[in-house]
């Protein structure tokens, strides 16, 4: 990636947060950046590369999986139960080491980053985990607000954007409350906002709304997309066929290993057939 | 700072874990701090003998006057001899004796302290003639003993450096003791709280800030059980002191003294740096890779 | 419940396991009882009488909330996120006391129930938790079988046993991983091999399919119908509108602390308004 | 048994816990023990002076055979006076040196050991009876003292019934410290294993299946941790007996002993019911209610 433009193009631009990274840190650039060379804006993001991914030997879940994303894409993501859509975004924030292949985000290697690198590139990344992954005996607010506390954003400011993101997935005022006290769609909501606060140049959710009833889906599908109006790009892995149907997305299914591309939703009907099989 | 915060705020969610560490490293430095008071102790008492230099000729009770004299002069005409003084059965009984009111010295017949000539020797040349002039000092019907203090003198220095390097050894094994027990409380505290150390890696926390807490905890938990050690044998200390104290001073020649508070802050100092070297690196390995959920 | 029918009657029938409560204990009517007493099977299994329940005052979850279930029902609990279902079927299993109201469960009160007590009840229900509450470091089987180990049944009939209901959820070869390891469907399945495993007299499912693909989902739908054919009472709850289409059975709505009862599916029409609208 | 099974795998895979836990169990019952350990060697000693109930004229060097006779005869005319024996200088340094290479010992002057009459006080009334003789005996220009040992068996005695307050002061604070020790460990390990416990209790588990292992886990710390201590306290002791026997011999009379074994079986028994009452207690609150994940 520091081959086409050179280190001084990577300021922030007026809307989002100073991140910043040390010397040999990941560098990402930021999505600031395109004014600079407008064709970036073009250029894939993420880029999948003859992918293999097995936990056991004998049992591979990515076989050869190849997949490009460009920047600005928002991108469904589905396959049955244990085709590998949680091991397929594992890999990108680097949760995961591929076996074999190159997965590159912003035309870096996240497959062989350096562990020290790891955490500034999970910086540009906001992600809503399947299992949520929230601490129980924290409250609401310090659950969402650890996203920006580890960029060291000050106090003032983490209070009010956490403020913000609890309102947008519509749990304002929940802000005191224990997590382990909120009910299953509530929980997934503040895994949402956690994922959205910091703003992040990539936003990956792994089932963000099967928890939550048809109309909260809908809802916090719009938010999706709003956040992907501002340029932020999407991956959205989901078994909620309605929600596929509801805007015509780009949608990809992971099958015996492999992505398949559907553009334009659900309207190709080889594709559906696959989808009603898989 | 933040850290601090983070680490204080992390120490009162856990606080049942890290007092039973701090009680661990507490009694390993207890047993450190104990050896080094032993060898204080110690150490002083050689110091009282050998910087005093003295021997004493005791007399039989019924030595005369002139028979002391005859002695006194022989001594002091030994060279390298100085400073022969007479101590009278009376006032040996008073010096050992004291201010103590234990009635089974008090009940010591006038014969337990028998009339002396104390004098200085003055080198170590001086130490040897002593040695062949005692011959001589015994075979009169009037001297009962001849005592240099020598032999006590060399017993004390071996008992001294046996407390040396037994302080040495405990050292050692206070060392591997506390490293143990913070390197496991750490990883307890760890695995506790193993769900927030993921959120922290996942939202892109870099090892220093996941670690910088238990590191603080680390050095905490060494420093405050080394400072509860001092504080335990501070008092254990004063009660033997204030219960002891009579028949202790008559046996060492003086009250015993505490740990110089030199040696108590370099204790505290070393129960944080070893709590914090602990703690760094037995996080190290499992940070690296990802924790599962 | 004791009144109606002497003691003797709870006999264990062939087809499930002798669940034995010592004297003191929950000594619910057991399903092979009906043969002795044929009203008992057009009895209420469940009723909820003017239950009001709140976590903290100012925010009451059920508002005097009344729901009969008969006894071999099969119905669908729905509501928005936060509406109280999850809290509806605690109060069953007596993971919460009920403020006021009573909660009838074979003719007992279990919010008036002893402690020590509580597990005999529990060991009637079958629960399929919104969390799983999986351990994560048990193997799947381990998971599975704590369900009979509990009921003390020989360590021979638990083996094949579980690996029935394993083969039942899919999840046939699975038994040695461990738990963590599975992907988030996988355990969602781990959760409902649990709840079916000991055979009870009630099944709770709290949001079984989130997790699930939409053929396995209505496979899982199917595997609940069968067990229910069996004789057991169902509780579904769920936010999952297709799976409610799938079949048409009772549905109760949660809406303002208050349940609202949808007979025979969503054919009624202001049902579904009033479903859109929660 | 089951209950057992299941309180070892729980044990295998919190051993960090349970290691620390029992590290500081041992270390209140080295506490303990130790006590118990002074307290049974002062008591011994004690014995050995109390059943003797003897007493000596010390004599000086230059009685004569016929002064001697003349005072074995008064002492044995004395009602409650029996087997009255005449040790003569030789065997009295003999006695006391033993077998020892003390340099210091050997050193010492003849005449640091006189002959001496020792006899036998038959009842109370005869060491009384001795007390009003022993002025008389002084007296005797060839008597140079009179030793009763009363004034020493009283202190003893007085230095046990210290010694045994001790004991039970410190069982009382080895009590307190194995009950905060294991409940501290227990609720830990409850709260390690608060996902199983919690899955235990929605399936149906009783509150004794649940905490059947906790209890088992409970006992064990504490019956480990006494049979450690009397581990260490072992070889502490063996240790010290073979580096300082001579002079610890010489001082008590007797080399030291160790704890009966029955007393180590009660140690180790009062370590496991403590533990396990302690892990029962703990937890009764919390598995009441519900537990939240
Ligand atoms: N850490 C792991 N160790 C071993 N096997 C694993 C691990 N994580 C996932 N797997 C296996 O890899 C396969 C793919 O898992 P993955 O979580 O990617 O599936 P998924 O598509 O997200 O499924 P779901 O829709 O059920 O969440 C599953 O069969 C799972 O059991
Ligand atoms: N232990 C608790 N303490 C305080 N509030 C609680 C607790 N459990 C649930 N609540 C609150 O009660 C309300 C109802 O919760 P419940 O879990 O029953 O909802 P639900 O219908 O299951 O929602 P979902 O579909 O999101 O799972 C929610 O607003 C929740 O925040
Ligand atoms: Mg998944
Ligand atoms: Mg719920």
């Amino acid at each position: 990636m520091n081959s086409g433009l050179p280190d001084g193009s990577c300021g922030p631009d007026g809307g989002h947060p100073a991140q910043e990274s040390p010397p040999g840190g990941f560098r990402p650039l930021l999505r600031g950046s395109q004014r600079f060379d407008p064709s970036a804006a073009h250029r894939d993001i993420l880029v999948f590369d003859d992918v293999h991914k097995a936990y056991r030997e004998d049992v591979p879940v990515l076989k050869g999986l190849s997949l490009e994303i460009a920047r600005g894409e928002f991108v469904f993501i589905t396959g049955s139960s244990g085709a590998g859509k949680s091991t397929l975004l594992r890999l990108i924030y680097a949760a995961e080491r591929a076996d074999q292949g190159r997965i590159l985000f912003l035309g870096r290697d996240v497959s062989r980053l350096a562990p020290s690198s790891v955490p500034f590139l999970r910086r540009n990344i906001g992600v809503v985990f399947q299992d949520f992954k929230l601490v129980p005996n924290w409250t609401v607010s310090q659950n969402v607000a650890v996203s920006l506390e580890v960029l060291g954003v000050a106090p003032k400011v983490v209070r009010q954007r956490v403020g913000e993101a609890l309102d947008r997935v519509g749990l304002a005022g929940r802000g005191r409350d224990r997590a382990a006290n909120l009910s299953g769609g509530e929980r997934q909501r503040i895994a949402i906002a956690r994922a959205i606060v910091a703003e992040p140049a990539l936003l990956l959710a792994d089932e963000p709304t099967g928890n939550l009833d048809p109309q909260l889906a809908v809802d916090i599908l719009g938010l999706f997309e709003d956040i992907h109006e501002t340029g932020v790009t999407v991956l959205f892995a989901t078994h909620d066929r309605s929600l596929l149907d509801v805007r015509p997305r780009r949608v990809v299914v992971l099958d015996e290993g492999r992505a398949t591309d559907i553009r334009h939703g659900l309207n190709d009907d080889a594709a559906v057939e696959r989808l009603k099989v898989a | 700072m933040k850290v601090l915060e983070r680490a204080w705020r992390a120490t009162k969610a856990d606080l049942r874990l890290h007092v039973l560490s701090v009680f661990s490293v507490a009694v390993a430095f207890v047993c450190l701090a104990a050896a080094l008071l032993v060898v204080v102790n110690i150490d002083a008492v050689r110091q009282r003998w050998e910087q005093s230099g003295r021997a004493s000729v005791y007399l039989r009770s019924d030595a005369t006057s002139q028979q002391v004299e005859k002695v006194r002069a022989a001594l002091s005409a030994t060279p390298g001899v100085g400073g022969v003084r007479f101590v009278s059965s009376e006032e040996a009984r008073r010096e050992v004796l004291g201010a103590s009111n234990d009635d089974v010295l008090t009940a010591l017949p006038p014969e337990a302290f028998p009339a002396s000539l104390e004098f200085e020797l003055q080198d170590d040349a001086a130490s040897e003639r002593i040695a062949q002039l005692s011959e001589q000092l015994r075979a009169l019907p009037y001297v009962e003993a001849v005592e240099t203090y020598e032999a006590w003198g060399e017993r004390l220095k071996s008992l001294l450096s046996g407390g040396v390097s037994a302080a040495l050894l405990l050292l050692g094994v206070v060392l591997l003791a506390v490293i143990s027990v913070v390197s496991s409380t750490m990883r307890m505290a760890l695995q506790r709280r193993s769900a927030e150390v993921e959120v922290l890696k996942m939202v892109g926390a870099t090892d220093g800030y996941v670690r910088g807490p238990f590191v603080v905890e680390g050095a905490m938990q060494g420093a405050v059980g080394a400072a509860a050690a001092v504080g335990i044998l501070g008092c254990i200390h004063v009660i033997i002191r204030s219960s002891f104290d009579g028949a202790l001073g008559t046996l060492l020649g003086a009250s015993p003294s505490f740990l110089p508070w030199t040696a108590c802050v370099a204790l505290v100092l070393l129960g944080a740096i070893i709590g914090a070297a602990t703690a760094a690196v037995s996080l190290r390995q499992p940070l690296v890779g990802e924790t599962c959920s």
